[in-house]
């Protein structure tokens, strides 16, 4: 037993001593992707889908006909504008902490007399979600420059933001995974993928200021569920549940880490 | 594939109705070259665009990124001194060689981007047409893994 | 260590050990939270081949989810028990065999693909090791959550000792850090015996083209 | 009903530089769905734009062109050009729409 650790820290030692080559490779490849991305940067497609999001705004839908411009994101009804940059936040009418897309399907559900169950339950890019996923793209651009500025002042929202630190942490599936296995040191990457530490103000800000995002990989608007989503899936765990609490403290923690950031959404993501 | 060919066949007959209609101009309607589409190699699309064996020319720029760290979208850009009316972009190793082409009409400048599928690291060709004589650049763009799916 | 930090450790220790009492009492693992475990199970729905089993934490994924008592000098002894208790069920191949094919473990260490719930139960499991390790040079596209493994038996050699470290650290990297962000292929059967023969192969192997 | 397009078009030194987004699958034909069946091509095959009536760029796109694709050329113009873009899918599907160079 003692022989194993002993050899263990000699070869981690070993391991440290990174051949010269291969870090200049690294960063070859990291300066050529930077241009990839700084190429493609003029056009986000995501421009495509606000569009449809503002129409979607202001067309009547729902067993009220009703549309959303009476929607209140925090800001009071019908303030879109910066709306997003202080998301999430604890709302008094449902006596919740909400994220954008909570809220949207509160306001579906109020304004509009949509089900929220029919939102929760859809596939992402289909049907009711499609609808969702081009609002948000809307609404988040509405908040591009704005500085991210997300309060814990209210009781409920700051017990968010400790569930959400926890859950953060909280490993589990096949591979042991949390999110902090990715996304809790400085400087990593997955592949060519640089991973923001998202427990600083830095990473934050990284994470959470860019998305939601128009994906290259998949050719679709993701929104910030939609992210979280995904990550689980590579995480290896069972299917999060669409506007969850969970969802809301990772997003509550995520977001209040990145205060004083920049709101960069859409973003354009590999 | 059936299918594949009756849609292009039920496209082409469209394509000649919005011709008809002025929805289109009337050369590009009967320009659009099925054949190089689906030329499946550099020579066959060289051969159908009638650009023979076409030279590597200084006169040429091809925008592109080293690296791609996405196959999906490939950002690929033509640029020339020339005074160039036709521009094709060829993918050696696409399942279908020919990307895109471009016509110029005078008054437009020899300047193009678009953004490509690319399914592997590829010599990516920018082809010029001017004054009757094709010219080219070529440059190899790395598609790499990304991501945890890998 | 040097002088200045043992002098500061002993300061510390004679100041008393009432205080050293309180500190365990503080720092200890996370208390169990109702709250908490409640939305962690109202969070997710079962999907596919992803149970809802999966947030059902063993003792090491509970352990590990706490990283301030994880690392602390507190946790030091459940650290090394849980490390014990990964390598005793460590097994040493069941042929003698160590050494596979380094082709076949080259597209393993390539594959991060399976377990999620858009896979089937047959969906071949990738090694994902191109995912965090730097491992042929001539692939660009790495992670580096982990170490570079370029030269990695060049460096170290075929001796025996590094065979069955190698052979364990695949298995179950818990064994020697409890918490190593490794996933612990043997352990939830994620890669079976001749396919970390064959990822060995790609690192022990000297005809691998990582030891070149 | 296709979707929009996003039509940018601003003029500088007699030059206008027109960036146009469509919204479109652009269906490689390469693809499987989920039962292993090949996904039919299906891909914006021809575009047109025209400035205040003239042509300024023809296109010819095979299922190659990324998702959602996006275009950038430049022509000898005007503030105030009006700018007509139009394109026609393997399907025969189309759509147009039109922008004032700024």
């Amino acid at each position: 037993m003692q022989r194993k650790f002993t050899l263990g820290l000699a070869l981690g030692i070993l391991t440290t001593m990174l051949p010269i080559s291969s870090t200049t490779y690294a960063q070859n490849a990291t300066d050529d992707i930077a241009k990839y991305r700084e190429m493609i940067a003029d056009g986000n497609p995501s421009e495509l889908y606000e569009a449809a999001g503002e129409e979607l705004w202001k067309k009547p839908a729902g067993p009220k006909n009703a549309t959303l411009e009476k929607c209140d994101l925090g800001l009071g009804p019908g303030v879109v504008k910066g709306a997003a940059a202080q998301l999430p936040r604890y709302f008094k009418d449902t006596n919740k902490v909400q994220d954008l897309e909570s809220r949207l399907m509160t306001c579906m559900q109020k304004l509009q007399g949509r089900d929220p169950q029919e939102m929760v339950d859809a596939p992402f890019q289909k049907g009711p979600k499609k609808d969702m996923e081009a609002i948000v793209a809307y609404v988040v651009t509405l908040s591009k420059g704005d500085k991210i500025q997300v309060s814990t002042n209210h009781p409920k929202e700051k017990e968010m933001y400790e569930l959400g630190k926890r859950a953060f942490f909280f490993q589990g599936g096949p591979m042991d995974f949390s999110c902090a296995s990715c996304h809790a040191e400085d400087g990593k990457r997955i592949r060519l993928q640089d991973l923001p530490n998202l427990t600083t103000q830095k990473g934050a800000a990284l994470g959470w200021g860019y998305w939601p995002a128009y994906r290259v990989s998949s050719g679709q608007f993701w929104t910030m569920q939609q992210r979280l989503n995904d990550c689980y899936r590579q995480q290896r765990f069972p299917f999060p549940i669409y506007g969850s609490d969970l969802t809301m403290a990772l997003s509550m923690y995520m977001a209040k880490n990145a205060n004083g950031g920049t709101v960069e959404t859409p973003g354009l993501k590999r | 594939m059936n299918q594949q060919r009756r849609s292009l066949l039920k496209y082409s007959a469209i394509f000649g109705l919005m011709a008809s209609a002025g929805l289109i101009s009337e050369a590009q309607a009967q320009e659009w070259n099925k054949a190089a589409f689906e030329g499946k190699s550099l020579d066959d699309v060289f051969k159908i665009l009638g650009a023979g064996s076409p030279d590597k020319s200084a006169a040429v720029t091809l925008n592109a990124p080293d690296i791609a760290e996405n196959g999906a979208v490939v950002p690929v850009g033509i640029t020339t001194t020339l005074k160039a009316e036709q521009m094709a972009i060829l993918v050696e190793k696409n399942p279908s060689t020919l990307a895109a082409q471009f016509f110029i009409p005078a008054g437009t400048e020899p300047f193009v981007t678009t953004r490509i599928k690319m399914g592997q690291t590829s010599n990516v060709y920018g082809l010029v047409k001017a004054d009757g004589k094709w010219s080219m650049a070529v440059k190899e763009i790395k598609v790499t893994l990304g991501g945890c799916g890998g | 260590m040097n002088m200045k930090n043992m002098k500061s450790l002993l300061a510390i220790c004679s100041f008393a050990l009432l205080a050293i009492a309180m500190q365990e009492s503080a720092i200890a693992q996370q208390a169990n939270d109702p709250k908490f475990n409640k939305m962690i199970k109202d969070g997710f729905k079962a999907d596919g081949i992803a149970g809802l089993d999966r947030i059902d934490q063993d003792a090491t994924q509970k352990f590990c989810s706490d990283p301030v008592f994880a690392s602390s000098k507190q946790g030091e002894k459940m650290r090394e028990k849980i490390q014990k208790m990964n390598m005793d069920g460590i097994k040493q191949p069941s042929d003698g065999k160590y050494i596979g094919d380094w082709k076949k473990g080259e597209a393993i260490a390539q594959s991060g693909r399976g377990a999620t719930w858009t896979d089937k139960a047959d969906t071949p499991i990738g090694g994902g090791c191109y995912n965090c390790h730097q491992i042929d040079q001539k692939e660009i596209s790495y992670g580096t959550i982990g170490p570079t493994l370029w030269n990695y038996g060049k460096l170290r050699g075929n001796s025996q000792e590094v065979i069955t470290y190698t052979w364990n650290r695949i298995n179950n990297s818990k064994a020697y850090n409890a918490c190593s962000n490794m996933p612990r292929f043997a352990h939830f059967k994620l890669l079976n015996e001749q396919q970390i023969q064959d990822v060995m192969a790609l690192l022990l192997d000297p005809t691998s083209p990582v030891n070149q | 009903m296709a979707d929009p397009m996003r039509v940018r078009a601003a003029e500088s030194g007699g030059i206008v530089d027109v960036k146009i987004l469509m919204k479109h699958d652009m269906e490689s034909g390469q693809r499987k769905d989920a039962a292993g069946k090949t996904i039919p091509a299906w891909f914006i095959s021809s575009i047109n734009v025209k400035a205040n009536g003239k042509d300024v760029l023809n296109g010819q796109f095979g299922p190659a062109v990324s998702k959602d694709p996006f275009l950038n050329f430049k022509y000898k113009g005007a503030k105030g050009d009006k700018i007509v873009v139009s394109w026609v899918d393997s399907k025969g599907d189309k759509r147009s729409d039109e922008a004032t160079a700024s």
